[in-house]
């Protein structure tokens, strides 16, 4: 059974990789759904993707190698030193919350939308133009 | 279908530089510096909290006292986003018709289940806002854990109503909690949102000051905002054919 | 002898001169005229018997205040230029005002007769003379620009805008300006073509087509006055052709005698200028308006730009 | 308790939480607490600015966290400046559309100045913040009220346009969030003065990565060309007052914090000429795109991103005096397009009918209303004597200093296309035959008095300027004078 | 407090009551505009004298307004005129509507000539400049939106293109010379054709389109014939004379050193006068209706003008003032006798009235007098400033073939002054025009005393050449010694214009003694009917009126000349650029998804090219 730490030095690049790789995935499909997909539902999930993919990165950049949670547990006072930055995660929860508010209010004006055009369709909805 | 290949092409380029980017930013390297003599806000918050504010929680002490400012901001964000929740699915009343809500009837082991969880639900989520300073969440989560509590008991049954005056004097009086607190630093040192002077000691439930009072207030509005979203949003009749 | 009287005196002899003259030239244009058709002719003097027998008419017609005045303009365009012009080189006979316009003057007093007359015919509202005015006016956009390219070559050549330098100067070289600047002596002549209407520019008046044009309204003293200005008209136009290109009249000094011979040489030069409008007027067709202003246009104008590079150049 | 900055946040605040109380004690409580809020917030501007002016600038620390490490609030000449019009001219559209909501529900109506008054707080935040993500946060309440004020009408459109501008928004955020991060990522700080302290040791491509995302957040907030698609469409569709506080508020702080991060966070060179450059096509097609409308409150939208672009390229001249006229031009454009808006949204109350052809001789039955939209035109138009000259002039002879012809010229002539439109307008109050037929609305005495007001301002500013050159002097200095700004912050 | 500020407060002051007391009483506003302007212009000629200044600071800049004897002049002709054009105005406008606004534009363009003449800063003359833009332009269109979209729209797109073609120009004068005072920049060489050229490029720009110099002229017909007449006086005759002022001021440095640029400049620019003159005379003739035909004519009249400020020698310039002056006269006149004629005929269709004459005999003597003048026929004023331009152009600036030019047009002049007096005052009588009346005496008494003017200068032109020669001197000539009656040139031909018209007036009396006592008992006069018409009658309800194509032969003969149609010109290229602008703003499709893509691709583009963007 490996410590943590080892394995991380071991596949440094590679958890590198697949941390920051999943972020901008997640932001690069997101975005996907954004400019490609017709349906506006697709299109509002693919905004909250784009945020997690961010919010993701956030965490990720925040994230200190075998650092701990930023919590003074008893026992634990004096170890500031091995504990993880812990802004990004306290920018992140702002994100989030307002992510969601976002959504919600996209959520809604969607089904504004389809019950004025009978369509979730963008291409179709749009009356103003020019 | 050429649009498309252009847009492919733009989302190659855009994470191309992203990658690019952050491959200069390496991973879990230790950037806070100094803790002792902090040159980052992040040693800074982590040098006062435990110190000054005795909060255990370091997030917490960020989210509450540092960076209150934000929270409250963002305590607004989502009581606007009921607002115009609100405003933008409001209907007049001659539109109103008792057609029930939609929802698939849910079988009787849900319900006595929801009926049993519903009140667990809602202590977990209370502890969570109430502990938010010594142990991993807060206000948010808990209120999370609250909105969740209601969005059962709102799909099981299609009678459950929340009541709309209730929660408006609860997120109300939970928004002016917060503000009040802010300007009690501000009345009483000069500055928004400043902690009191005691502050008690690490690790105690009746630490940190003002924070876990804050905390709370935030749980309970994100709870109630977040339950009225779902409310509103289960409530928009279905669209007549 | 110098006093206002004087002049007074030379200004009426000057213009019973002219107006005889003109008079004459009248009577000896249709004599010609006649003559090249194997017609007989009216005598020399038929002129003033048409003349005497408009002011010895019974009854006017009048029609209105500017059908009154507008035989009065012509007079006043005649006499006006004639007193600004120098009929004689030398001495004080019939100097007049000779010292007191330019040639710019001259060229916009020719005008003023016309337009009175147009305006007079304007108010008989008689359809043909509105269309002879019509056709008048813009023949005269078309001879004025020939004239005026000459009358500028000279200005250049000669720096000068008065006829009496441009007298003096063939009087002291002895050397006629036709000589001096000929393409301005075409244009001018050309340009005269048109100014004095006989065919094949007579398509204003047109006889047996607009009845008469402008003047078909005007009768009795009316139409006496016109021809009276008419012929004063004739030869100021001429003089002013003969001084400015054929060096004037009148080298023989002061002397009653002198004077004499001077006016002798002037009415012979005037009248050879004369037969050249007169000769064309006999062997050519009558152009229509459009096409007399082309022809204006055309090479007179032509003539005229040669001359003022001329003047510029050499 | 003294008066600082923070009460520019916290009275709409409270006030907010509060109005849902006081609406079930007193109905009328939602009407009237946002109109005592923004009085109030005129209060504070009067309180302060003579402070600002004296001390330089104010800055108050919140939580009692010194500078760098807590957030901050900075009042300078500049965003005191464009704090104390922002609130007057919020008063002002407070005060024009009091009675405005009235053919609507009164359920609605809370909500409606919850909305309206948190967006005219949360542009006051996003221009009196001292720290990034606070402006984040700030920008993201506008962005929540704006999309919500937006869909506000019943209509399909409003929800259309209202989508269109949430996409774009969160377009935004996003983009704002990456900058922030990658910025923090490279100098462990938010605060704006820190992070221009240490600016020149960011790396080279960090720098302009952030400062690309940077750009295109804060370009949509600011209406810059490839960027604002939805502006048309919000400014269209919403309420009328909310259009005015559109182009007069929520534009405003856009801009400022574009240039606020272009000009102090950032130390990049050829920001100035992506500013002209940028600015000079937002502004090119927004005119050309303003001619053939036949929207009214649309060709107003276009002519205010044409504004907006006006504003980038005085702020990219960078001069003293570019940027002189540019908050001049920010000013007179905020009050005259509020004023536009105001005037316009009555012909269409009255004419039934959103299109220009409503307006036809409609001066006959308002003829104030007419009057006072004809005199806005021509000051935005920029004829003297109104103040909308002033603020071109500074700018042309800022361009010409910096010996700028074509730039010159080609804002010249745009300005030509705008005079087009605008005359046609015109022409169409004053010298139609009407044949749409209209409902009869006069406008209410607190409408009168407003927008009387605000004409007032335009016309004695456009015949003797004096009276805020010396302030603008101060803002421009401000702005440019990067360094004791960071000194100030940072003690 | 100033005299010239006195004198502005009291215009815009009054412009205001003015506009206001309509409401309260409609009599009152014309009584209160020309009390107004009455005490306006009285104060001045009565209080200002040379040299007056006003000093203050505007916005970061130091204004001056200041009176020199240039400026003088020009005030003379805004000043008197408008007075004439507003005693005119009582009764014209009488019974119309919206006389708050009539008269209230009216005294704002008036404060805003007066503006323009006495500022001597660059920013105040573009301030005074836009108000009498706008003013006038409120007064063009003050005969209701027909001629919004069509003469409205124009006018005011020219001068805004010109407006903004000065301000470039001083924007730039600002920063190469660092100054806004027009003395200063002069003193610094700011106009010289060969340092910064465009500065004076596009002020002659600026001044040229308010002068309706040839390719920038097509506003002017419309605008002056749509406008009411008693403003049209003004607009034509004094207001556009604000080019003139302008471009003499821009030329004032080359006048004084002759140098290569300027020569250049100053030729083009007389060509271009030649060739607008010849425009508007030719286009003139085939108008039909009285207004447009004087319209075109004041284009012609401006291009003369343009033509002997551009000369820049003695004869020419004050050729140019002398013009400016008496074409403020009887063109005023001759627009009020057009107003007259709109009044009481109804109309000014030249098709459609005729015969006159009987009915209204002064204002045929106000329009003989002044055609013959338009004409420059001696002996009226008209012939000296003909006089002067071709002297100038012949012997002092060797341009003979711009002479020529400017002689055919004032030739082709006689034919539209003559189609002028005919079609409205002559040929036969019609039956609508029967019971026509004088116009009022209101009326008439400016366009009188109007003519009296072209009168005067006819025989002592000196009046007007002596404070010409003054402000001539500010504008750095040396101040030569002009002769009260007669002309002289370099060469030392001289014209005697009294003698002159002594001459003529004599040997008029005489002739018409004579014509009019001989055989008085035996003239019988007639009506227009009776006329020999080979052979027929005339019958009740027959019309003889010849009106139709009146100068078809010419036309015909200068067809070429009328190929060249420079209004079509511009209206395609507006069509143009309305299509194109039709076709840009698609950029803006509807669908917000689209918007987002673009927002990325510019996110793309910056990323991709950000080493050459920021670096």
């Amino acid at each position: 059974m490996m410590e943590f730490s080892e394995i991380f030095f071991k596949y440094k690049d590679l958890i590198t990789v697949a941390v920051y790789g999943t972020a901008i995935m997640l932001i690069i499909i997101g975005l996907y759904g954004v400019l490609l997909k017709k349906h506006l539902v697709k299109i509002a999930i693919g905004l909250t993707i784009m945020d997690s993919g961010i919010n993701l990165l956030f965490v990720a950049v925040g994230y200190i190698q075998n650092g701990t949670a930023p919590i003074f547990s008893p026992g634990h006072e004096g170890d500031a030193i091995r504990m993880v930055d812990p802004v990004p995660q306290a920018l992140v929860l702002t994100a989030i919350v307002i992510g969601f508010a976002v959504t919600a209010l996209a959520l809604s004006l969607i089904i504004r939308l389809y019950k004025h055009h009978h369509t979730a369709n963008i291409d179709q909805i749009n009356s103003l133009k020019w | 279908m050429l649009k498309k290949y252009i847009i492919f092409a733009l989302i190659a380029i855009l994470g191309f530089y992203l990658a690019s980017t952050f491959k200069e930013i390496p991973f879990g390297a230790n950037r806070l510096g100094d803790l002792n003599d902090p040159e980052t806000v992040s040693a800074f918050y982590l040098q006062k909290s435990p110190e000054d504010l005795h909060v255990a929680n370091a997030i917490t002490a960020i989210v509450v006292n540092f960076r209150g400012f934000d929270t409250l901001g963002e305590v607004t964000v989502l009581f606007l986003a009921v607002t115009g929740l609100t405003s933008i699915l409001y209907r007049k009343e001659e539109e109103e018709d008792e057609e029930e809500r939609l929802s698939i009837p849910s079988s009787s082991l849900v319900r006595t289940g929801a009926k049993i969880l519903f009140p667990l639900i809602l202590v977990l989520g209370m502890y969570v806002f109430i502990h938010g300073h010594l142990t991993p969440g807060g206000g948010f989560q808990g209120g999370a854990i609250i909105a969740t509590g209601f969005l059962l008991m709102l799909i099981t049954y299609k009678t459950f109503f929340t009541n709309h005056n209730v929660m408006t004097w609860l997120e109300s009086i939970a928004g002016l909690g917060f503000v009040i607190a802010g300007l009690y630093g501000l009345i009483v040192y000069g500055s928004f949102l400043q902690n009191t002077a005691w502050t008690g000691n690490l690790n105690d439930l009746l630490s940190g000051g003002l924070i876990p009072l804050i905390y709370i207030f935030i749980g309970l509005k994100v709870g109630t905002e977040l339950t009225s979203v779902l409310d509103i949003l289960l409530n928009i009749k279905p669209r007549k054919k | 002898m110098e006093g206002i009287g004087f002049e007074i005196l030379g200004a009426l002899l000057t213009t019973i001169l002219a107006f005889v003259v003109g008079m004459f030239f009248g009577g000896l244009n249709r004599k010609i005229t006649a003559r090249t058709q194997n017609r007989v002719g009216p005598p020399v003097y038929q002129n003033f018997i048409d003349l005497m027998k408009l002011q010895a008419k019974r009854t006017n017609i009048a029609h209105g205040f500017m059908g009154h005045v507008a035989p009065i303009w012509i007079i006043i365009a005649a006499t006006t230029v004639l007193m600004f012009i120098p009929i004689l080189h030398d001495g004080l006979w019939f100097r007049n005002l000779t010292f007191r316009g330019d040639l710019i003057f001259l060229l916009y007093m020719m005008v003023f007769g016309s337009l009175g007359m147009a305006l007079g015919a304007g108010q008989s509202g008689n359809p043909n003379s509105a269309i002879g005015v019509s056709r008048g006016l813009s023949q005269m956009v078309g001879f004025e620009i020939p004239f005026v390219l000459a009358l500028v070559s000279l200005m250049i050549q000669f720096q000068t805008t008065s006829i009496q330098d441009l007298m003096a100067y063939q009087h002291e070289t002895g050397q006629w300006i036709i000589f001096a600047n000929p393409f301005a002596f075409l244009a001018t002549i050309l340009s005269y073509l048109g100014m004095f209407r006989y065919s094949p520019f007579d398509i204003v008046g047109a006889p047996a087509e607009l009845a008469s044009g402008p003047i078909s309204e005007f009768g009795g003293k009316y139409l006496g006055t016109v021809m009276t200005g008419g012929s004063i008209f004739t030869f100021v136009k001429l003089v002013l052709m003969v001084d400015i290109f054929f060096g004037g009249a009148g080298n023989f000094g002061t002397g009653f005698w002198g004077v004499v011979a001077g006016l002798v040489e002037l009415v012979v030069k005037t009248f050879i200028v004369y037969l050249i409008p007169v000769f064309i007027g006999l062997v050519s067709p009558r152009f229509r308006t459009e096409q007399a202003i082309r022809f204006f246009w055309k090479w007179p104008t032509v003539f005229g730009v040669i001359a003022v590079l001329w003047a510029v150049f050499l | 308790m003294v008066i600082s900055p923070v009460h520019y946040i916290v009275a709409p605040l409270l006030a907010a939480f509060a109005i849902a109380l006081l609406s079930k004690i007193y109905k009328n409580a939602a009407r009237i607490v946002p109109g005592i809020v923004l009085f109030y917030n005129i209060v504070i501007s009067l309180v302060l600015m003579p402070q600002v002016l004296e001390k330089g600038m104010i800055s108050e620390v919140i939580a009692g966290w010194e500078a760098p490490w807590g957030i901050n609030l900075v009042l300078t000449p500049f965003s005191g400046f464009l704090t104390t019009a922002v609130s007057v001219i919020g008063f002002a559209i407070w005060l024009y559309g009091y009675k405005f909501k009235v053919r609507l529900q009164g359920g609605e109506v809370k909500y409606y100045e919850i909305l309206q008054m948190m967006m005219i707080a949360g542009s006051l935040g996003v221009i009196i913040t001292g720290d990034l993500f606070n402006m984040f946060v700030f920008i993201e309440i506008v962005g929540i009220t704006a999309y919500s004020l937006t869909a506000f009408y019943r209509g399909r459109d409003g929800a259309e346009a209202s989508f269109k501008y949430l996409l774009i928004g969160s377009l935004a955020s996003i983009f704002l969030l990456m900058g922030i991060l990658i910025i923090y990522t490279q100098t462990g700080s938010l605060n704006m003065a820190q992070i221009a302290e240490r600016m020149p040791m960011v790396p080279q491509t960090m720098k302009v990565t952030a400062l690309i995302f940077f750009l295109i957040a804060l370009g949509i907030e600011a209406e810059m060309f490839p960027m604002n698609g939805w502006a048309p469409d919000a400014y269209s569709q919403a309420p009328s007052p909310t259009s005015a506080v559109f182009a007069a508020v929520v534009s405003v702080a856009g801009v400022y914090a574009l240039i606020r991060v272009t000009f102090t966070v950032f130390d990049v060179e050829g920001v100035h000429q992506y500013l002209i450059v940028m600015g000079f096509v937002t502004m090119l097609v927004a005119e050309i795109s303003a001619v053939a409308q036949v929207n009214l409150k649309r060709m107003l939208a276009y002519s205010s991103l044409g504004q907006m672009g006006l504003v980038l390229i005085a702020f990219g001249i960078g001069s003293h005096l570019a940027v002189f006229g540019a908050i001049f031009l920010m000013l007179n454009h905020a009050v005259i397009k509020a004023l536009l808006f105001m005037s316009g949204s009555y012909f269409i109350y009255n004419s039934d009918d959103k299109r220009l052809i409503g307006l036809n001789g409609i001066h006959k039955r308002l003829p104030f209303v007419s009057a006072i939209f004809s005199i806005a035109a021509f000051a935005i138009i920029g004829f003297p004597p109104f103040s909308g000259f002033w603020s071109k002039f500074y700018i042309l002879i800022a361009a010409g200093d910096e010996n700028m012809i074509f730039l010159i010229i080609g804002i010249l002539m745009v300005t030509i296309i705008e005079l087009v439109y605008y005359l046609r307008t015109v022409a169409r109050i004053y010298f139609y035959k009407d044949e749409v037929e209209h409902t009869e609305h006069k406008p209410s005495i607190n409408a009168i008095v407003a927008m009387s007001f605000l004409t007032l301002f335009i016309i004695v500013i456009g015949i003797y300027p004096n009276l805020i050159t010396g302030y603008l002097h101060q803002a421009a200095d401000s702005l440019l004078d990067k360094a004791s700004y960071i000194q100030h912050i940072l003690k | 407090m100033n005299t010239l500020t006195i004198i502005l407060l009291i215009l815009t002051i009054g412009a205001a009551f003015t506009y206001f007391i309509n409401a309260v009483n409609h009599k009152l506003t014309a009584i209160s505009a020309f009390v107004t302007i009455t005490i306006a212009t009285g104060y001045f000629f009565g209080l200002a004298e040379l040299g007056d200044q006003f000093k203050f600071a505007l916005g970061d800049f130091s204004m001056q307004w200041g009176l020199n004897a240039f400026s003088y002049y020009f005030i003379y002709i805004v000043l008197g005129l408008s007075w004439l054009a507003l005693l005119y105005s009582i009764a014209y406008m009488e019974g119309k509507a919206r006389l708050g606004y009539y008269y209230g534009a009216f005294l704002l363009t008036i404060a805003g000539m007066f503006g323009v003449v006495i500022s001597q800063d660059f920013i105040s003359l573009f301030i005074f400049w836009e108000i009498m833009t706008w003013a006038s332009f409120l007064l063009v269109i003050y005969n209701y939106y027909y001629n919004i979209k069509t003469e409205g729209m124009k006018y005011m797109i020219f001068s805004a293109i010109g407006a903004y073609a000065m301000l470039t120009a001083i924007v730039f004068i600002h920063h190469y010379y660092g100054t806004f005072l027009i003395g200063e920049a002069l003193s610094k060489g700011a106009f010289s054709f060969n340092q910064h050229i465009f500065i004076p490029i596009f002020l002659l720009l600026g001044f040229g389109i308010k002068a309706a110099v040839m390719p920038f002229h097509v506003w002017a017909p419309g605008a002056y014939a749509k406008t009411p007449m008693s403003f049209t006086a003004v607009f034509s005759g004094a207001l556009s004379k604000m080019g003139i002022f302008g471009i003499a001021l821009v030329f004032s440095t080359y006048y004084i050193t002759h140098n290569a640029g300027g020569f250049i400049a100053s030729q083009i620019l007389a060509w271009m006068g030649g060739i607008t003159a010849v425009m508007g005379t030719i286009y003139a003739l085939i108008q039909t209706d009285a207004k447009r035909l004087l319209a075109y004519s004041s284009v012609a009249q401006l291009g003369y003008i343009v033509v002997g400020l551009s000369t820049g020698t003695k004869l020419g310039i004050m050729a140019a003032l002398y013009l400016a002056v008496l074409h403020a006269a009887f063109k005023g006149a001759l627009f009020m006798v057009a107003g007259a004629v709109e009044k009481q005929a109804g109309t000014t269709d030249m098709t459609k009235i005729s015969g006159l004459i009987k009915r209204m005999p002064w204002t045929f003597l106000v329009a003989l007098i002044s055609i013959i003048t338009l004409a420059g026929v001696p002996p009226l004023g008209g012939f000296v400033g003909k006089w002067l331009i071709y002297e100038a152009l012949i012997t002092e600036s060797n341009n003979y073939f711009l002479a020529i030019v400017i002689f055919f047009s004032s030739t082709a002049a006689f034919l539209y002054s003559y189609r002028f007096l005919f079609g409205l005052f002559l040929g036969q009588e019609e039956e609508e025009t029967k019971d026509v009346k004088e116009a009022p005496v209101t009326m008439l008494i400016p366009m009188l005393m109007l003519s009296f003017v072209s009168i005067i200068t006819g025989v002592m032109p000196g009046l007007v050449f002596n404070p010409a020669a003054k402000a001539m001197n500010a504008l750095g000539f040396a101040d030569t010694n002009w002769d009260m009656t007669s002309l002289s040139n370099i060469w030392g031909n001289t014209t005697d214009l009294s003698l002159i018209g002594i001459f003529i007036i004599i040997v008029f009396i005489l002739g018409f003694a004579v014509l009019t006592l001989k055989g008085r008992k035996k003239t019988k006069s007639v009506g227009t009917k009776d006329i020999s018409s080979s052979g027929e009658l005339w019958k009740e309800g027959e019309n003889w009126t010849f009106q139709q194509d009146f100068f078809k032969p010419f036309q015909r003969a200068a067809a070429p000349l009328y190929k060249f149609d420079m209004d079509k010109i511009w209206s395609d290229m507006g069509n143009a650029l309305e299509a194109f602008f039709g076709f840009f703003r698609k950029v803006y499709t509807g669908n917000g998804q689209t918007y987002a893509i673009y927002v990325i691709a510019f996110l793309a583009i910056l990323l991709i090219f950000k080493d050459y963007i920021f670096n």
